[in-house]
Formats: C-alpha cells, structure tokens, sequence
C-alpha cells in the first residue's frame, strides 16, 4: 500500500483534504487519548454493567468471595481443635459467630479455609468451559460447512448426554483431587450452551453490516475479529462464565457432601459431608444443623451472586445494547 | 433455459455499458447461484438453488453513476456486491482495471493489480445506516479504521484533523461533538452521512449505494443524494446504485447524466440513460415500475389507471424461474412464444439495451398467440 | 388575528362528519420534560372520503390516528375530544367509551391497518382463525361473515384457500398486507384508519395496495385515513390532504389544491423535496435544517427556523389557521407570499 | 418429514455415541476399571508373595467383570454394543449380583414418579408465577417476586433438601427420613400403600420442584412482557378479543412456546439430579443406586445407570423436537435452533 502504487483517483481525496487542512485543530494530547480508550473498552461497559441494581449486588458479592479466599485465608487463621466449646450454635458468641463444629474448630475459619478450593473449582471450571465454547462456537461461526456441522454435531451430542451420570462416572474412574481438575470434569457439560450461542451470534455478527463494510475496506480478519466479533460477544462470554461457575460449584459441592469425590481438604462441601456423616446434623437440626447450614448458606450466598451478576449482565447488554455509552444517554425506561 | 452468452459476438451486444474502454469495474456473464438445498433435499434430489443473478454483463466507467432498479429479491443487491467483490459469482468473471478480483484475492496468476488495492477502490454503503456502524465505536473510532488502512504514514492528530474535517464537510458540526459520539446518538441521516463518509476515507473508486437512501424520510432523501453528488465530484467516484425506487433512482442517476439498470428475476431487462428509461420505457416491466412510481401530479395522476399493469402482482419464487422469458407470467403483452424462448438484451438504440421481443419489428412474437389470465394472485 | 377555526373547511354542504376532533393533544411524560407528539390538533373527517395525512417520521402522524380508536397506549395521555357520528344513532364521544362499548366500536365501525403487517398476526394461528375469532368477539355471524372474507380475499387477488389455511409465516410481506386490510374490512366498518400501510413493501406492491384501497372505497362506501410519510403515494388516491408538521396539521385541504397550489410553505418546500418522476430534476431541493425535538418545539410557528418567509411575529406567536378559500385553510401568517418565495413544479414542461 | 428424520438419527446416534463413551471410559482409559483391578491383583499376589500368573489374573477378571481382557478391543466393542442393543444385557452388577438391567429396571418407575411429578409441578407454578408477574409488571409483587425467584433461583435443590429433611421430617416428624413406601404396607392398590407412597415421595418432589425454579418463571414473565409489547397483541385488543382469549391464546401460547424445549431438558435435568436427590432421602429409585455402584466399584451398574439417563434424556429431547412441530407452525418450515 505504498503511495506509488494509488490510483489516479486518490488525487481528488488528497484535494479534498488539502482544501479544507488550513484550520489549525489543537492536538489531541495522548493522555486524552489513553483516556478515551479506557473510557471506551473498560469504563463504559462497567459502566453500564453498574447500572443495573443485580450486576451491582451480583458484583460485589463475587468481589467478596474473592477476597475471602484470597486475603481472607492470610489473615484468618486456620480452625485448631478445641478452641470453643463443642456444638456451639451460631449466632450466640461473637467470638464464634457461626458456632463450632464436634471438636470445637471454629465454623468461621473453616468456611474462610473452604473458600480457595471452591474459588479454584469454579475458575478452573470456566476456563474449562468459557475456553472450549469459544474455540468451538467461533470456529464454527466462522468456518462455517463441514467444520461447522461436524462441531456443532458433537455439541449436540454433548448437550444432550446428561451431566451429572456422566460427571460421577468420571470421577468414578479417575478419583481426582486436584480441585483445578475437578474444575474442569464439573463443567463438563457447562459448554454446549455457549458454544451454540456463541456460534449463531458470529453467524449474525459476521453478517451485519459494519463487519461487511470492514471487509469491503480490506481490515484484515483478525482485526474484524477482534475489534467487531469479540465485543458483541463479550457480554454472552461473561453471563455463561457466571452460570458455568455457578453449575460447576453446586455440582462441587453437592458431590463433596455426598462423598462422590474423593476427599481432599477443605471446602463447603466437604465440611457439609463431615456435619452430615459425623455430627449428625441432619437429624439434630437444631442443636447441630449450623455445620451443615453455614457452608449452605455461604453457597447460596455465592450462587445468588453469580446469577444476579449473570441476570444483570443479561439485562444490560441484551435490552440496551444500545446505549452502550450510559454517561449520555438518558434513562428511558426505568423498569 | 437461462440467457447464455457463449460466442464472443454476442457479448457486444448485450452488455449494458456505454461503450468506452474506460470501465473501472467488468462484469461479465455473471451469475450467482445461492444453494438452498439442505443434506436431506439433496438425498433425495430437490433443487433448491436461487438464482439471484443470471448472467448478467456489465461495465462501470469511471466516474459514472448507474442506478439498479427492481423489486425485491430481483438480484439487484447481489449484483451489485459481486461489482464490489464482495459476493463471489458462480461463474463469470469481474475485473477491476482489467485484473480479476477473485484472481486477485487467490493469488492466482501474478496479478497486475494488488488485491488490497482492489478491496481499497471498492466501497459499499448499506441501506440500515444503524447496522453499519459497529454499535461499540465512536463516530471518531470507526472513521480512524479506513485513515489507518490508507494513510498509514499519517500521525494520530492529522488523522483526527482529517475525521473533523470530513464531517464538518459532511454537515455535521460542531465535528468534534459529533466525533465523540456512538451511532445510536446520531439520527438516521446522520448515520449515514458517517458512513458515507467512511467509505470515502477510502478514496475508492466504485461505492456500491445499496438502497442507501430508502431508510429516510422521504423528505431528506433529496439532501443526502445531494450530498453524494458533491463528493462524488470531489472524490471522483463512480456509484453503483441500488433503489427500488425509481424516483429515487432517476434523481440520483438522472441529475449528473447516469443509467438506470433495470432487474428482473436475476437478469438486466433495460439498461440506458436515467432520463431516457423513465421518460420512455422500453421493457413492459420497465413500463410497470413507472406506472408503479406514484405521480405528484394531480392532473398526471389522474390519467393514470388504477389497475396494475400486471397478470399478477405476486413475484414468482427465484428459486424457480419461469422459462423463456421470466417476465412472461406477469407481462401484460407476453405471448406463446415468451414462455419458450428468452429474450436477448439488444441495443435498441446508440446507448440503450433492452431484452424484449417487441423492439424487433420482425420478430415471431407478432405472429405469436397472446397468454391471457393470471391477476389471480 | 384573521384566526379561523380549521372546522371552516368542510367543502360543501353535502358532506357531512363522521370524525369531529377537538384539541387533541397526546404527551408522553420523560426525563428530560413532557413530550407532546401531538399538539391540540383538531379536524373533522367527513363520510365517504380519503383524507391522507402527510408527516415526516416522529411528526406525530400516527399518534393523532390512533386517538381516533382511542389507542394510544400507556403512558401516553390523551386530552380533548373525538366525537364519532355514526350512519344512524347518537354521535359517540370515543374518548369517554367504556372497555365494553369501545370494544364494540373499534374494528366495528373503525378498523385500523398499521404499517407493521408483518408483525400483526399472531404467529402461532392460521389466517381463517383470525376472521373467525374476530367476527366471533363480535357476535357477528360467522358463516356469512367468512363468506364476506372470502370475497375480500378474492378482490385483493389473493386465493382465499391458500391464505385462509396458512398460518402467517408462510404468506409474502405484501399477502400478509393485503389479507390484514381484507381483516379490517371484514365487519364492514364505516372508517379504516391506515398508517403507513405499505411502508415496508415494494414499490408495486405499494401501488398495487394503493389502487385496491381506492377500489375498496368505492365499492364499500367506507371513510379511509390514509398516513404516510410518502406524499406522492396519496397524490392521486386522497380527496383531501392534511399535511402535518411538528405535531401540528399545517395544511388542509382537497388534495388537488394542496399539490398544486401549496399554501403553506412547510408543504411547498416538502413538495420540492420529495423525489419524484415528472418533477424537473433542477427544480428538486432539499429542505433547510432539521425537524424539531418534541420536548422542545419552537415558539410560535413552529416551522419559523426553517422558513425563509419568517418574520418576528412568526417568532412569537402561533399563526393559527387562515382560510386560502372556502375548502382550504393554512397555519401561516404569510401563505399569500408563500408562492413568491417557494417555487416548485410537480410535472416538466415537456410532460405528455 | 426431514426433520423428524434428521432428528431421529442424531437420537440413535447420540445414545450410539454414549455407549461407546462408557466402552471407552470402561475399557480402554489408562487406569481404567479392567487396569486397575488387573494392578489391584497384581499387588495382591505379589504381597503374598507369588509370582503374578497373568492368564488367572485375566480370569479373575473376567469372572468378577464378566469381561475377559484377552479379547480384542474389536471384538469386545461389538458384543458389548450387540448385548445392550439386542439383548438389553448391561452386564452382571458386581455389588447387586444380579443383572444390572434388572436392578434398574425395577428402581426406575420410582425415579420417574419422583421426577416427572416434581418437574409437572414446578413448571406450572413457575408458568403461573410469570404470567402474574408479567401481568402485574412494574408492581411490587412484580418486584418482590422477581427477587424471590433468583434467591429460589440461586438455592441448589440439595439444600433445599436438606433444609425440608432435617425440619420437616427430622425435627417435626411431618415426613419419613427416608425409603419410598410404609415398610408394613403391602404393595397393591390399596389406600395405606398409595397413601406411604405419597407420603414418602412429597419431599423428594418438593425438591425436584426446586430445580430451576424461579428461572423459569423469569423466563416465562420475560416472553410474557415481549409478547405483550407486540404488534399483534395491539392488533387482536383493536380486534375487539376477549382479555381471556388474548390472554390464553395469544399470550400464553406465545409466552410458552419458548419454554417447550426447555421443559423437556429440564426434565433430563430433574433425572440427572435423583443421583444426589435419593442419596439425601434414602429413595431407592436409579439415582439412588449409583452411589452404591461408586463405593462398590460396581462398573457395569454405574455405566448402566450412564447410559440408562442417557436414553431418557435422548427421549425427552425426541419428544420434545417431534411435538414441538405440532404446536409451533414456524418450527417445521426451515431449521430452526431446535434448543
């Protein structure tokens, strides 16, 4: 793309712009040009995201955990025997707020200790599956014919063979215990759903207009990929990772507490197992049931996170679309 | 049997073009088939295939401005994007300066002419303006994309300077205001002056129009059609201008002395200056559009028929053509031998083609037997 | 002020009303201020004619059609009157229907067709069930009635069996268009409202619809509100033309005279703008500047920014209507220079 | 007609594929169930300190597994697909010593009952829940409801188990702990025996009522809102319609519709949860079974049960293409997404 080699025709642009280049336009300086693209890839969408009252609580419910598991196990000691009464219930001291367990460990410090694994489990599971439904959903968008019938055919048959079965007798065979590795076997059948859906919205990404146009301009593939495709896909990527994680850990930990897996250190489903098996908390609810309670009530806590994150994210990205840049744009419906 | 264009002979005269070597776009003989048929029709041997184009030729001189008509679904899209390279033909060939695009692109041969500038010279503007922007970018972004492609030596600020500029030139002021802002804050007209825009950053030498002004006001069409005369001349650009409107396309093509190109089921019907199609329609079908083109004038309008001037007002399905002449179900002057042989698109006069029976004189039409019925929906 | 109502209009004294609205005003609450789309308007529709409404797109066309059915929908609210006069009876004050009578009065004695036909039958029912439930929620007879649809069917040159039997996915954008008008038509009411009808078809079709329109009309004796964007579209179908600017009517009078002698001169500048096929093409231009925002419409006449004719006291008060004759009235203060200052020509001079 | 067809084959062939998964998973995986019982042999002779004689090793093998490793993977693969296609023959269960098509055919009409009741229930009250939602949009019931559908959402339906067992049957007594009938009831049509049945399966089904609850509600309020936005709907209420009519025949045909195939997935999704759903309750339907078969290392059970929710999935989701044309005009014109 050399000047030597334009056409004739590139001199009525070059006048054009000649004509017209006489008014000095002050620089823009490259500090504002940081801050647009700032603006424009991360601060717009968060933005927006944060608009919604459930990506809001969603957000920061997530944001917690994370730090529970991450800062909060440094400084949080971990549980020792004996250091409250046993059985303590919860909501009675503040030195034990949620109560201690039959060898009087502290329930608090073992849900904190619990976080890491679960937190490995549920990233390991949607890189499991965000990573393969994007490789698979995009190539096939993208490749379309044969690759696409072939892939599309074995997510079908994926979607349709039912998860769990599938996920114990892999478990069965392979006893895993790595909590990355369990990850990844949960999220097993978390796939499918994206990778279809990612697949049928490069298929009308890569039909609209704007991506036409780029084309016709000669942008190379990549870019078109890159600047065009991946942004619409992005929010689609960002509610299926929730969901995926969100699937990944109830099946973690319903699994856990039923001994299907192989036990290997802490998490809310292990110490469920342990107040089901050992302390009987089933059957004294009310003397014993806040060991099994309080890792329950942690998981549902996550959970509703993830899915008012996921429902949040849905609801912004797919009503207003539009109003990506929510700075400006006024509020015309506030349901 | 489809219109073929088999001996060299021929081509000379049914190609629509005025004439002169000086085309920046070919087309020769193309078709476009779009197969339809699914794993199982296939098995068990149903033919689905849309012949959006059916071996049509035409050329696109420089600085030209043709304007396609038709209704729906008559190919006029598909040919034009297969002008611009960006819809591969089935069979025949499109060459731009004599290169051929799709050669180009493979690498086939050693082409004359570099593919990437091939893609440069041709444009395309849409219909929707809405959905030719990329909804994530600022007008600002989206006009850096084809500064960057063609003006590579240029830094960051020119390239603004040059994105204010242009939309100052395009109306839009004050530019910096308007280069800030995302599509879905700009109304209808101004989307598409952005995109028009867009496609001029690229100094092209063919933009393909594709209904570029139907999704305006009727009252802001005139305005935006201005404007792409002006830069028409400034850029030195021919159009390629899909309508299926004639009263648009007579502005757009009528104004600056262009042809109007009328479609059929896949295949160019007419072809002559803008003025002189409307003014005096060769093709029955040509006459249908006009007569199709409401009058503002009363005292016109009152002359005019109420009744369409059609057997019927349905399009037949282009996946499967009528034979012989494809106009013959509808046409209110087809006769037996319409249904059998198909006509060839002749010069019936210095610069105008038409592919009808009537403009020969001589011809076994006037002895054939008129079809009669139809209008039954 | 020569202001005169725009009731004066009535071209003779045989017609007589069938719609009569009094300072209609539709407003939407929002944000940024109250938006009103429809600015105390007021016309009257006479019996056995085509009115075609002209507007650009948002100038409040469509809202003003759907007061006359008392349609329009939360949360816009609608203020005035709509008396409706039927063959025979009492007149009916549309607004003040309760859900009962006013179920009865729309589609009995005004249908509506609107511009999105393809989206206006339920998709999960056949075409026949469509008829058939309609005349059933009317207690019309069913038989008699899906012979009155077959008929309609037929004249719009459609197949009544194919259409009758298929569900609407499988119709063309222009059949679902025509058997929704043959709908509307199949309680035999005494006003079709039409907005936009043939928006989003073909120009054939278009013309097509229009000429069934005009056939309907006379066959069916039946008042049509025609609403279009389109000018040239209602040029040879309207008996009289209403041209709307900026939620207000402008111009109002026989279609005749407003295309060829346009008093106000929004509607001249607007017929200069529109594209045509006899209009010289030196003679076509666009219209200077941009509609109005309906939060904020400029003081007095509302077309005084675009105008070349506006003089200071355009600026500042509403012009109100002014008679240009006993059939026409215009809302301008100037419409007798409007001709001096906006030329405009609808055929060549070398025309037939 | 292409459609059935194509949805036929590609129901055949996804159960083909799952057989072949569990032969796969079974058979040829390093460390697999043969392998590892190979090792475990092995170990165990060399402990007693002999020297491993690998042909009675195999025939060990072979008599516990009642698959002999020295027959080729070919050979294994085809008579493993002939016996479980032509003969229904899933293999000897190692804990149950009893055929495995056997065990699972008598606990299955337990798991379907469970299933099929929780889902039926769930779904309508869901529906129901959406539609008065969507009626009422905007409203503080609206509001209210949305928020307690996603906490109902965001509860796995173990939780909720555990929470109605350890209450309701544990600490109040209202419920049994666990099993399916009164154990002195005698199996029949007789009150006592129907009445222990619904007695022991009202928490199970409780909790399978849990499953997706609330999302489909917001999904069903959400298809609701959009239909009630269309162009038809004004048409039809401009029509003079009925509120009934519009609301049966319009909206909720139209609001449901979407929610179809998703039913039947969720009902595939109510029969993969009986795994951990009768652990908790101590219901011996299929689920039930398989964490038995886990313990025990009882392979051919737990392939069994694998392919056995396989096969009610593929089903479901049959049934759910196959009707779906029925009740949706559009679905059989073109190749629509069909879940």
């Amino acid at each position: 793309m050399s000047d030597g080699d334009s056409s004739s025709t590139d001199a009525g642009a070059q006048a054009f712009f000649e004509q017209t280049a006489d008014g000095d336009v002050p620089d823009a300086s490259w500090k504002d040009r940081g801050y647009r693209y700032f603006d424009l890839y991360l601060a717009a969408p968060f933005r927006v995201a944060w608009s919604d009252w459930r990506a809001r609580i969603g957000t920061t419910i997530i944001v917690f955990f994370v730090l529970l598991g991450t800062v909060g196990v440094r400084v949080v000691d971990p549980p020792v025997m004996n250091e409250g009464e046993l059985y303590v219930p919860w909501f009675q001291t503040t030195e034990f707020i949620f109560g201690t367990e039959r060898f009087g460990q502290s329930i608090g410090k073992m849900l904190v200790h619990s976080t890491p694994a679960i937190l490995k489990m549920a990233s390991a599971g949607i890189l499991f599956a965000v990573g393969l439904a994007i490789a698979i959903g995009v190539v096939a968008g993208y490749k379309g014919g044969t690759v696409d019938y072939l892939l599309m055919t074995i997510t079908d048959i994926v979607m349709i063979i039912p998860g769990l079965p599938l996920i114990v007798v892999l478990v069965a065979i392979w006893q895993p215990r790595d909590p990355f590795i369990v990850g990844a076997i949960l999220a097993i059948d978390s796939w499918p759903s994206l990778a279809r859906m990612l697949r049928s919205q490069v298929l009308t990404v890569r039909e609209e207009n704007y991506v036409e146009a780029a084309r016709a301009m000669g942008v190379s593939t990549r870019s078109i990929v890159q600047k065009d495709i991946t942004p619409q896909l992005m929010p689609y990527i960002m509610i299926n990772a929730a969901n995926a994680a969100k699937s990944v850990i109830f099946a973690a930990v319903g699994l856990y507490f039923l001994g299907f897996l192989p036990e290997a250190g802490l998490n809310w489903g292990v110490m469920m197992n342990q107040a089901y098996n050992q302390g009987g908390a089933l059957a004294n609810p009310m003397s014993r049931g806040h060991w099994l309670f309080a890792p329950m009530l942690l998981l549902v806590v996550f959970t509703m996170g993830l899915i008012l994150f996921s429902q949040g994210m849905d609801r912004v990205f797919n009503t207003k679309i539009q109003a990506k840049h929510a700075k400006t744009v006024e509020d015309d419906d506030s349901l | 049997m489809a219109r073929t264009t088999d001996s060299t002979d021929e081509r000379s005269t049914d190609r629509a073009s005025t004439g002169a070597n000086d085309s920046v776009v070919s087309l020769e003989d193309v078709r476009v088939h779009f197969d339809e048929t699914g794993l199982i029709d296939g098995l068990r041997g149903e033919d689905e295939t849309v012949r959006a184009v059916d071996g049509v030729s035409i050329d696109i001189p420089e600085n030209e401005i043709i304007a396609l008509v038709g209704e729906s679904g008559c190919g006029k899209t598909t040919l034009g994007k297969v002008a611009v390279g960006l819809q591969r033909p089935t069979s025949g060939t499109v060459t731009y300066r004599g290169q051929d695009i799709w050669d180009a692109k493979e690498g086939n041969g050693d082409p004359a002419i570099p593919y990437p500038e091939i893609r440069e010279a041709l444009q395309i503007i849409h219909q929707d303006p809405g959905s030719s922007l990329n909804p994530n970018r600022t007008v600002l972004t989206s006009l850096l994309v084809p500064l960057k492609l063609t003006e590579p030596e240029l830094g960051p600020n020119q390239r603004e300077q040059r994105v204010y500029q242009l939309l100052e030139y395009l109306g839009m002021k004050p530019s910096e205001d308007y280069a800030h802002r995302y599509p879905h804050q700009l109304s209808g007209g101004e989307q598409q002056r952005v995109v028009l825009g867009r496609a001029l950053l690229m100094s092209p030498d063919v933009i393909l129009a594709d209904e570029a002004v139907s999704a305006l006001d009727v009252s802001l069409r005139v305005e935006m059609m201005d404007l792409m005369h002006d830069l028409q001349s400034v850029f030195d650009t021919s159009f390629v201008f899909v309508s299926h409107d004639f009263a648009n396309a007579r502005y757009f093509a009528g104004t600056v002395g262009g042809k109007i190109g009328v479609m059929y089921l896949g295949e160019l019907v007419e072809f002559g200056p803008a003025e002189e199609v409307i003014r005096d329609p060769q093709h029955p079908y040509t006459k249908v559009l006009s007569w199709a083109t409401p009058t503002l004038d009363p005292d016109l309008a009152a002359e005019e028929s109420m009744d369409p001037p059609v057997r019927e007002i349905d399009i037949p399905d282009p996946i499967d053509p009528p034979s012989g002449c494809r106009f013959h179900t509808r046409c209110p002057e087809a006769r037996a031998v319409c249904e059998t042989t198909t006509p060839e698109l002749v010069a019936t006069d210095t610069d105008r083609q038409t592919a009808c029976f009537r403009m020969d004189e001589t011809h076994e039409y006037w002895d054939s037997q008129p079809i009669t019925g139809g209008n039954d929906g | 002020m020569n202001e005169t109502s725009i009731h004066s209009t009535r071209s003779s004294t045989s017609s007589e009303t069938i719609f009569e609205v009094e300072d209609i005003t539709v407003e939407f609450g929002m944000d940024r201020g109250t938006s009103r789309v429809v600015d105390n308007v007021s016309m009257e529709i006479e019996r056995n004619e085509i009115i075609g409404i002209v507007g650009e797109s948002g100038s409040g066309k469509s809202m003003f059609a759907s007061t006359l059915l008392d349609a329009v929908e939360e949360p816009g609210q609608v203020t005035g009157t709509v008396t409706y006069y039927p063959e025979d009876g009492e007149p009916v004050d549309v607004l003040d229907l309760d859900e009962k009578a006013l179920r009865t009065f729309r589609w009995e004695e005004v249908a509506m067709v609107d511009q999105g036909a393809m989206d206006s039958f339920n998709p999960t029912m056949d075409i026949e069930t469509h008829f058939k439930e309609t005349l059933i929620a009317h207690g019309s007879d069913v038989d008699g009635g899906m012979e009155h649809a077959r008929e309609l069917l037929t004249e719009l040159y459609l197949d009544p069996d194919r259409v009758l039997g298929a569900y609407p996915h499988e119709l063309s954008g222009g059949m679902q268009q025509r058997t929704l008008i043959a709908l509307s038509l199949v309680l035999k009411p005494d006003v079709i409202v039409m907005d936009e009808p043939t928006g989003a078809l073909d120009l054939l079709m278009q013309r097509s619809i229009t000429g069934l329109i005009a056939q309907l009309h006379e066959r069916y004796g039946i008042t049509i509100l025609f609403i279009t964007h389109d000018l040239p579209l209602i040029a040879d179908l309207a008996d009289r033309i209403a041209v709307m600017y900026a939620f207000e009517f402008v111009e109002l009078g026989p279609a005749y005279d407003v295309l060829k002698h346009a008093a106000h001169p929004y509607t001249r500048a607007l017929l200069k703008a529109v594209p045509n096929t006899m209009t010289p093409l030196e003679e076509m231009a666009p219209i200077e500047g941009d509609s109005p925002d309906p939060v904020s419409v400029p003081q007095g006449c509302s077309y005084h920014p675009r105008c070349p004719l506006a003089t200071s006291k355009c600026r500042e008060t509403d012009p109100g209507f002014h008679d240009v004759d006993t059939a026409r009235t215009a809302a301008c203060f100037h419409w007798e220079r409007s001709a001096a200052a906006v030329s405009y020509t609808l055929s060549g001079p070398n025309e037939h | 007609m292409n459609r059935y067809a194509r949805r036929l084959f590609q129901s055949v062939f996804t159960l083909f594929v799952v057989i072949t998964i569990t032969f796969v998973l079974y058979r040829m995986m390093p460390n697999g169930p043969i392998e590892a019982m190979q090792q475990q042999l092995v170990s165990e002779a060399l402990a007693k300190g002999e020297n491993p004689d690998m042909s009675y090793i195999n025939h060990m093998v072979a008599i516990r597994t009642g698959i002999d490793p020295n027959t080729p993977m070919h050979v294994a693969y085809y008579e493993y697909m002939r016996d479980i296609i032509l003969y229904q023959d899933f293999g000897q269960s190692i804990a149950f010593n009893a055929p495995v098509f056997e065990v699972l055919f008598y606990a299955m009409p337990w798991t379907v009952l469970v299933s099929v009741y929780g889902i039926l229930i769930g779904f309508t009250t869901n529906i129901i829940l959406g539609a008065v939602m969507a009626y009422y949009e905007g409203s503080i019931f609206d509001t209210g409801s949305t928020i307690v559908a996603i906490v109902l959402n965001s509860i796995p339906y173990y939780v909720g188990a555990i929470v109605f067992l350890a209450f309701l049957a544990f600490q109040w007594g209202l419920f049994p702990t666990g099993g399916r009938m009164y154990p002195d009831s005698t199996a029949g049509f007789n009150w006592y025996y129907i009445q222990g049945v619904i007695h022991h399966a009202a928490l199970p089904i409780l909790s399978s009522v849990l499953i997706g609850f609330g999302g489909t509600a917001l999904s069903m309020r959400g298809n609701c809102i959009r239909v009630m936005g269309s162009n038809y709907l004004r048409v039809a209420r401009l029509r003079g319609l009925s509120d009934g009519r519009i609301a049966v025949r319009y909206v909720g045909r139209n609001a449901i519709l979407p929610l179809y195939t998703q039913f039947m997935i969720g009902l595939a999704g109510i029969f993969s949860g009986s795994i951990i759903m009768e652990q908790i309750f101590t219901y011996p339907g299929v689920g039930w079974y398989t964490y038995d078969a886990l313990v025990n290392r009882d392979y051919p059970l737990l392939m069994g049960i694998l392919i056995f929710f396989s096969v009610i999935t593929v089903v479901g989701v049959l049934i759910a293409d196959l009707t779906y044309g029925l009740i949706d005009p559009r679905a059989n014109t073109g190749e629509k997404e069909g879940y």
